[in-house]
């Protein structure tokens, strides 16, 4: 087999396990999560597979592994579709192989396989326990193949979107993922807090991706071509584009320009940047491993995927060192900008899965900054390193829900919330896997000096930004400084200190299918950091790999940074302070205690604790104008008043017509005349006819026989 | 000298040449006395059919006795060889009675069709390498067509005998006939395929190696069905006498009677001599292409090798209730016959893909093909075990001592 | 020799044979043999002109195979219909199974 | 007059006489075994016509099919009355007249064709015609669709009969 034909069949796996599991096993629970583990594992092999192969080639992204097939024909050119890898999609599928696997085998652990049928569960409600022997132990998820069906299918999009060539196909990844999404937050359905984050996610990313998908037919109107390969290896393309006022100049955008910000705007949605971040902190409704796929490893990433992919385009027209474009300076803005807010919003978050979620919004305001300030390879590596170290932390927490849970049943107190960090503490020694993923996870995302991948990302990012552009990097500096600091306070609480509830002193440490992955990803959220050290800290002793491999993936290698050592002391500065107020502050939190920086923020506290109102903020400046106008203007006025009055008279109208024409004319003539007339003499011509009709065969026959004896006469004596 | 040894080695072809020779020089046109020839030979073909069934009479009489523990007859000749003459004689003298109501023309016509439908089969018969009647090129085809001749004559007279066993009898006949034919034609069907041909004579010509070696399963359906067929033991039901006195012959009486005898055992060697021609290589053996004669000897010894297997089926078996026979075919025999045709076709033709035919590589074509056979034979029983169910007999009745005296 | 001629009469002759049969017999199943006749009357002419004006196709043969294959479907058919007809009308006369004249 | 020739008219004429008397015999029975000579003649003339297989064929389907079917449903069944009333209709004359005009129509008609008289040609070897035969109709360039529809006709019209005679109780 070639790798091009494995690279075709990688997605397949999770695809037949979904139609597996949905039509045949939906029975069987355990027959599901092996179909569904089992296709991971596949896809995961293959994955790994193609990335070995994929590394052993020079030049990769000169010659990469590329497959096209015909598909449709278009106009007069068929358009074609099919797989590309190359170093981005190299170290795209590498972390999808890895996180998507390790997600599969949690998820069978989170749903309490094995564990007995509640005792009053229900279909589209979390678990609520079963009763074993007067003990309340975990009972197992009802819905639970449905469960591995969708992610199987979530895993098949997000396959299919880093294989693709081509922005169609990878948009059709991309709303495969946006449908699983949808089903997956809203799991539990029956919870009405799970139905409405799963609309709003839904609705949400459909606003990107509208304006994605404009973007995707305005390239194709534009070059003729979606395949990335044949835009951004070819310079005239990408000049052409650049040089094209859009829209005969209106607002003053290049082609490319235009295009970049459509595209862009997708990725504002998937990925949850300000504006449309609004989404994300509520999907986790859903069930903690749907969190760990959909925010961390695999969609939102997508989004970075995405415009890490069309950065030529996003950058036509852009010299090293240059003016930004309008795509890049809206990217860096946004995505400073969000990095910054969501690092604000997640220091005054209780939920431990929110924290993560505003963390999340956070990072990939990162890596879009970073992209907008044209550091390509940095931003590919901070995507690589944070999807393995913020899928463990959702994993982590996950685990650590899971334990609580298990207090929460064994005290029967129903009214403590198992995800709320201040019912926590002291978990250090109940779950000890669990804290020391975690912490390797917390320390990887708050940068903890070299030993963390989180560091050599960031450290990475912030060079770039320091070189290029001095706002940004103050901006993303002191995000920095606050994500060091909410990642500590997050730890303090968790896991260190007393139990501040009796549920907490008796959580348990959970089974090895959920602790397993989170070993496995803590190793790379340490390991895969080394990949990308700078050569200037070595002097070159270690290859900075990770640069010169992805850095291929361009036609012109993007130059590695002169080595500065200033960034790099001031990100450990950064991470080691905020570690330690972290920990300084919220370390002797008691029970009941109010959140020690509620004092001292005062007003602030409750702007972030409520961050910053935005969901009351679009509830005014969308929701409710919606409502108003579809249920005062359209419906009152305009249809009940405007339309329905216009249809009215015309019913009148018509009526009295009609009444003329039925009293006058449709009686006396049609119907006496016409219609009874005709009927009469029909039915008298039938009467007398149809004593013709005997029923008799032979008779019949003779008939025939005799018109085919006169004509065969007829034809002989003429 | 050397014309006496030809005479010898094909004396039969010698008289005809001879009589041909003879009419000619009497000045008579060639197709005339060629025509005239044909006629005189098939009479004496019939002749000779008819006069074998005395001493296949008297031959089952004697097996049927020695495997009943008995002498069986002994009297008039040698071992009782010429018991059969007086029996003719008694048969001839016997009344005829033609029943009131019967039907006059078919009543009489059943007796004869049912005897010449058996001997019209000798027609392609090769009795050897120049001793033939017609080598037809359909001539299978046309031994089963004959055999419905023979069904015709039963179903005529069991009808046209206005009697109800008799109209029994021909139900019987005709569901057990018709049915059976099915399997025969499938069976039949694997020589055919073998030899490439469906000339009786070119089938023959085509065994250097019987075909009851390459297709062991077609030759025992063969012989099955074609027991069925002729409505001996096992499958006489058209005739159990225990159920319906005689069934469809009831009503013949004297030489009638003795015509529908003489049709049923000349069948049954008929089909013995069938059995050997397509299964047993016919009249093939050493030096019979040189010595016609020879051919015929060894030829009427298969078929006594066979006639002694079929007699032995007719003594030994009880008889088959109507639906045992009929599930035999239809649920046994009929599937068999099917795969054995389709597999043999399938083999058939990937080993002549193979050039593994026949004359190539005779040893490993025919371990192939026994192979298959036995493969069949094997997963057929193996299904038929496996799917084989108690069946609960149903109890009508209490059961009922059958020799005690009613009670006072 | 014989020549085409007496075929093609013989074929008519028992085509018209046939067709008195189907025509003027009251019992549905008499009505059947003479449809049969006609076929074989057909049968006879197929043969005969592939026999006397295309022997090398063999088109006429094949024809005639269609025909016994068409023939046996139809005597089987309707045999069963007639059967089925007698259970609930105890008649297969034709001119009395007229339910379906006016 | 040939051998032939005689044999024909010989044949012809039993065929024509026992189809006259499947027409006309009131015993159904009768009706049916005449048919059966009939048919007979007819597989004759196909083996005079060097169709030795159909002849064969004939017999097989026919008579050994056919023909048996016909006399056991006329025997089995009550559908042939048992009385020897009149079978033909009481107006017979008309189709009779029919039948007459048809026979006169088409003969008349085909002696207007040139071909009408036309001679046998010869064949090379009536084996090659039957090995022609068969191959044509398991030919994909040939025959063998109209052959495996005829075979489903069958299959269609055993079950339908099934289906249709079934006593259902």
């Amino acid at each position: 087999m070639t790798t091009e034909t494995l690279i075709w069949l990688l997605p397949l796996p999770p695809l037949a396990a979904f139609a597996l599991i949905v039509l045949f096993t939906n029975r069987s629970k355990a027959l599901s999560h092996s179909i569904a583990v089992a296709a991971a594992l596949l896809s995961w092999l293959g994955s790994m597979a193609v990335f070995i192969q994929a590394i052993g080639v020079e030049h990769l992204g000169e010659h990469p592994f590329h497959s096209v097939l015909e598909w449709l024909p278009v106009g007069d050119k068929p358009f074609e579709i099919g797989v590309l890898v190359d170093p981005l999609s190299a170290v795209t599928l590498f972390f999808v192989g890895w996180t998507v696997l390790m997600i599969f085998i949690y998820s069978v652990g989170y749903h309490n396989f094995g564990q007995p049928a509640g005792d009053h569960d229900h279909p589209g409600l979390p678990p609520h326990g079963a009763t074993v022997h007067g003990h309340t132990v975990p009972s197992v998820e009802p819905m639970y193949s449905r469960f591995f069906a969708f992610i199987a299918l979530f895993a098949f999009g997000m396959y299919t979107l880093v294989v693709s060539d081509n922005l169609l196909t990878l948009f059709v990844g991309w709303e495969i993922m946006g449908l699983c999404s949808y089903l997956l937050i809203g799991f539990w359905f029956a919870k009405p807090s799970a139905r409405a984050a799963a609309i709003k996610a839904f609705m949400t990313t459909r606003v990107g991706d509208v304006f994605m998908l404009m973007g995707v037919a305005y390239l194709y109107a534009a070059t003729g071509t979606l395949s990335f390969r044949e835009i951004f290896f070819n310079e005239e393309v990408l000049k052409h584009l650049a040089e094209t006022p859009a829209l005969g100049g209106f607002l003053g955008f290049s082609a490319a320009g235009l295009i970049g910000v459509l595209l862009f705007i997708g990725t504002i949605g998937k990925s949850a940047q300000w504006p449309l971040h609004v989404w994300l902190p509520d999907a986790m409704e859903g069930p903690t491993p749907v969190s760990a796929m959909i925010h961390a490893a695999t969609m939102v990433s997508a989004g970075v995927y995405m415009v890490i992919r069309m950065f030529p385009l996003l950058s036509a027209g852009w010299e090293e060192g240059g003016p930004l474009t309008p795509a890049m300076t809206a990217m860096a803005f946004i995505g400073a900008l969000t990095a910054l807010f969501a690092a604000t919003i997640a220091l005054a978050q209780n939920d431990i899965k929110r924290v993560l979620a505003y963390s999340t919004i956070s990072q990939l305001g990162y890596m879009i900054a970073a992209l907008g300030i044209g550091a390509y390879v940095a931003a590919a590596f901070h995507l690589v390193t944070h999807a393995f170290f913020k899928a463990l932390l959702f994993l982590g927490s996950g685990s650590v829900i899971h334990g609580v849970e298990h207090g929460v049943l064994h005290t029967g107190n129903h009214k403590v919330d198992p995800q709320d960090m201040f019912n926590m503490g002291g978990l250090r020694k109940k779950m000890p896997v669990t804290f020391w993923t975690f912490l390797i996870g917390g320390f990887a995302l708050s940068g903890f000096p070299f030993v963390t991948a989180g560091f050599w990302s960031k450290d990475e990012i912030l060079a770039d930004a320091f070189a290029n552009n001095l706002p940004v990097f103050l901006v993303l500096a002191l995000s920095a400084l606050l994500t060091a600091f909410y990642t500590m306070r997050q730890i303090t609480l968790t896991f260190l200190g007393e139990p501040r509830t009796k549920e907490a002193a008796h959580a348990q440490e959970t089974p090895w299918t959920m602790t397993l992955p989170l070993v496995v990803l803590s190793v790379f959220a340490i390991g895969y950091g080394w990949v990308g050290i700078p050569e200037g800290l070595t002097g070159g002793a270690i290859p900075n790999w990770f640069h010169e491999f992805v850095a291929g993936t361009l036609p012109e290698h993007l130059p590695v940074l002169e080595f500065n050592i200033l960034p790099m002391l001031f990100s450990i500065v950064i991470a080691l302070t905020g570690l330690g107020c972290g920990y300084y502050v919220y370390r002797n939190v008691k029970a009941g205690d109010p959140d020690p920086l509620q004092k001292p923020l005062g007003m602030v506290y409750d702007w972030l604790k409520n961050k910053y109102y935005f969901d009351q903020l679009y509830d005014r400046i969308f929701i409710q104008p919606s409502i108003w106008v579809s249920e005062v203007f359209t419906t009152l006025w305009v249809d009940r008043g405007l339309i329905d009055g216009i249809l009215h008279g015309v019913a009148r109208i018509s009526y009295s017509v009609g009444g003329i024409l039925r009293n006058d004319f449709d009686l006396p003539v049609i119907n006496q005349f016409i219609g009874d007339g005709s009927a009469k003499v029909v039915r008298s011509a039938g009467f007398e006819l149809r004593k013709v009709q005997t029923g008799r065969i032979q008779q019949y026959m003779v008939a025939a026989v005799v018109f085919a004896v006169g004509a065969l006469a007829f034809f002989l004596l003429r | 000298m050397n014309d006496f040894l030809e005479f010898v080695k094909d004396p039969v072809n010698g008289i005809a040449n001879w009589i041909f020779g003879l009419l000619t020089g009497w000045g008579m046109a060639p197709d005339l006395a060629g025509g005239l020839l044909k006629l005189v030979g098939a009479g004496v073909m019939c002749l000779f059919g008819l006069m074998l069934v005395i001493v296949l009479i008297w031959l089952e009489r004697k097996l049927y006795a020695r495997i009943q523990d008995r002498l069986g007859p002994n009297r008039v000749g040698w071992w009782g060889i010429l018991q059969t003459f007086p029996d003719m004689v008694k048969i001839f003298t016997k009344e005829y009675i033609t029943p009131k109501g019967a039907d006059i023309v078919p009543y009489n016509l059943a007796p004869i069709l049912a005897v010449s439908g058996v001997l019209a089969v000798w027609a392609v018969l090769p009795l050897s390498s120049t001793i033939y009647g017609a080598d037809l090129n359909v001539g299978v085809l046309y031994i089963v067509g004959v055999g419905a001749i023979g069904s015709l004559g039963i179903i005529l007279a069991g009808w046209a005998s206005n009697n109800k066993y008799a109209l029994v009898g021909a139900f019987r006949a005709v569901s057990q006939m018709v049915s059976y034919e099915v399997p025969m034609v499938l069976a039949l069907l694997v020589p055919v395929l073998l030899a490439r041909t469906m000339g009786v004579n070119s089938i023959v010509h085509a065994q250097s190696v019987w075909f009851i070696l390459v297709a062991p399963l077609a030759a025992l359906m063969f012989m099955l069905t074609s027991q069925a067929e002729v409505g001996r033991a096992p499958f006489d039901l058209l005739e159990a006498e225990s159920e319906i006195v005689a069934g469809f012959q009831v009503e013949y009486s004297g030489l009638k009677f003795g015509m529908f005898f003489v049709g049923e055992f000349l069948h049954a060697f008929t089909i013995s001599l069938l059995t050997a021609t397509l299964f047993l290589g016919g009249w093939r053996g050493p030096w019979a292409q040189e010595w016609p004669i020879l051919g015929v000897f060894y030829l009427f010894l298969k078929a006594a090798a066979v006639y002694f297997l079929v007699v032995l089926m007719r003594i030994a078996l009880p008889r088959f209730r109507i639906d045992q026979m009929l599930n035999f075919n239809w649920k046994v025999l009929t599937p068999l016959a099917l795969v054995v045709l389709m597999v043999t076709a399938l083999v058939e033709k990937i080993l002549f893909d193979a050039n593994i035919t026949l004359q190539s590589a005779p040893l490993g074509y025919v371990l192939v093909h026994l192979a298959i056979n036995a493969l069949i034979f094997a997963g057929y029983l193996w299904l038929a075990l496996s799917n084989q169910k108690q069946r609960e007999i149903p109890v009508v009745g209490k059961p009922r001592p059958t020799a005690v005296p009613p009670k006072p | 020799m014989i020549p085409l001629s007496w075929y093609l009469i013989f074929a008519a002759a028992l085509f018209s044979i046939g067709l008195f049969g189907v025509l003027a017999r009251k019992n549905a199943v008499a009505i059947l043999l003479g449809v049969e006749l006609m076929l074989n009357a057909v049968n006879v002419n197929l043969v005969a002109f592939w026999r006397y004006r295309a022997p090398n196709m063999i088109a006429g043969q094949a024809f005639a195979i269609m025909i016994f294959a068409v023939a046996a479907a139809e005597v089987a058919v309707g045999l069963s219909l007639f059967i089925s007809i007698y259970r609930r009308r105890k008649t297969v006369v034709a001119n009395e199974i007229d339910l379906m004249k006016w | 007059m040939t051998l032939l020739q005689f044999v024909f008219l010989v044949i012809a004429a039993v065929t024509l006489l026992s189809a006259a008397l499947v027409v006309s015999s009131r015993n159904l029975v009768h009706a049916a075994l005449w048919l059966i000579v009939s048919l007979f003649g007819v597989a004759v003339l196909y083996a005079l016509l060097d169709a030795g297989f159909l002849a064969v064929v004939q017999v097989v389907v026919y008579i050994g099919a056919i023909a048996i079917l016909f006399v056991l449903v006329v025997m089995l069944s009550p559908v042939a009355p048992k009385d020897n009333r009149s079978q033909v209709d009481a107006r017979w004359w008309l189709p009779g007249v029919l039948s007459v005009l048809l026979f006169g129509g088409l003969v008349w008609m085909l002696s207007l064709w040139q071909g009408f008289t036309s001679e046998v040609p010869p064949v090379a070897d009536a084996n090659q015609l039957l090995v022609q035969l068969g191959s044509e109709l398991v030919s994909p360039n040939a025959y063998v669709l109209p052959f495996e529809l005829a075979s489903v006709l069958l299959v269609a019209a055993m079950i339908g009969a099934i289906w249709v005679a079934w006593e259902r109780k």
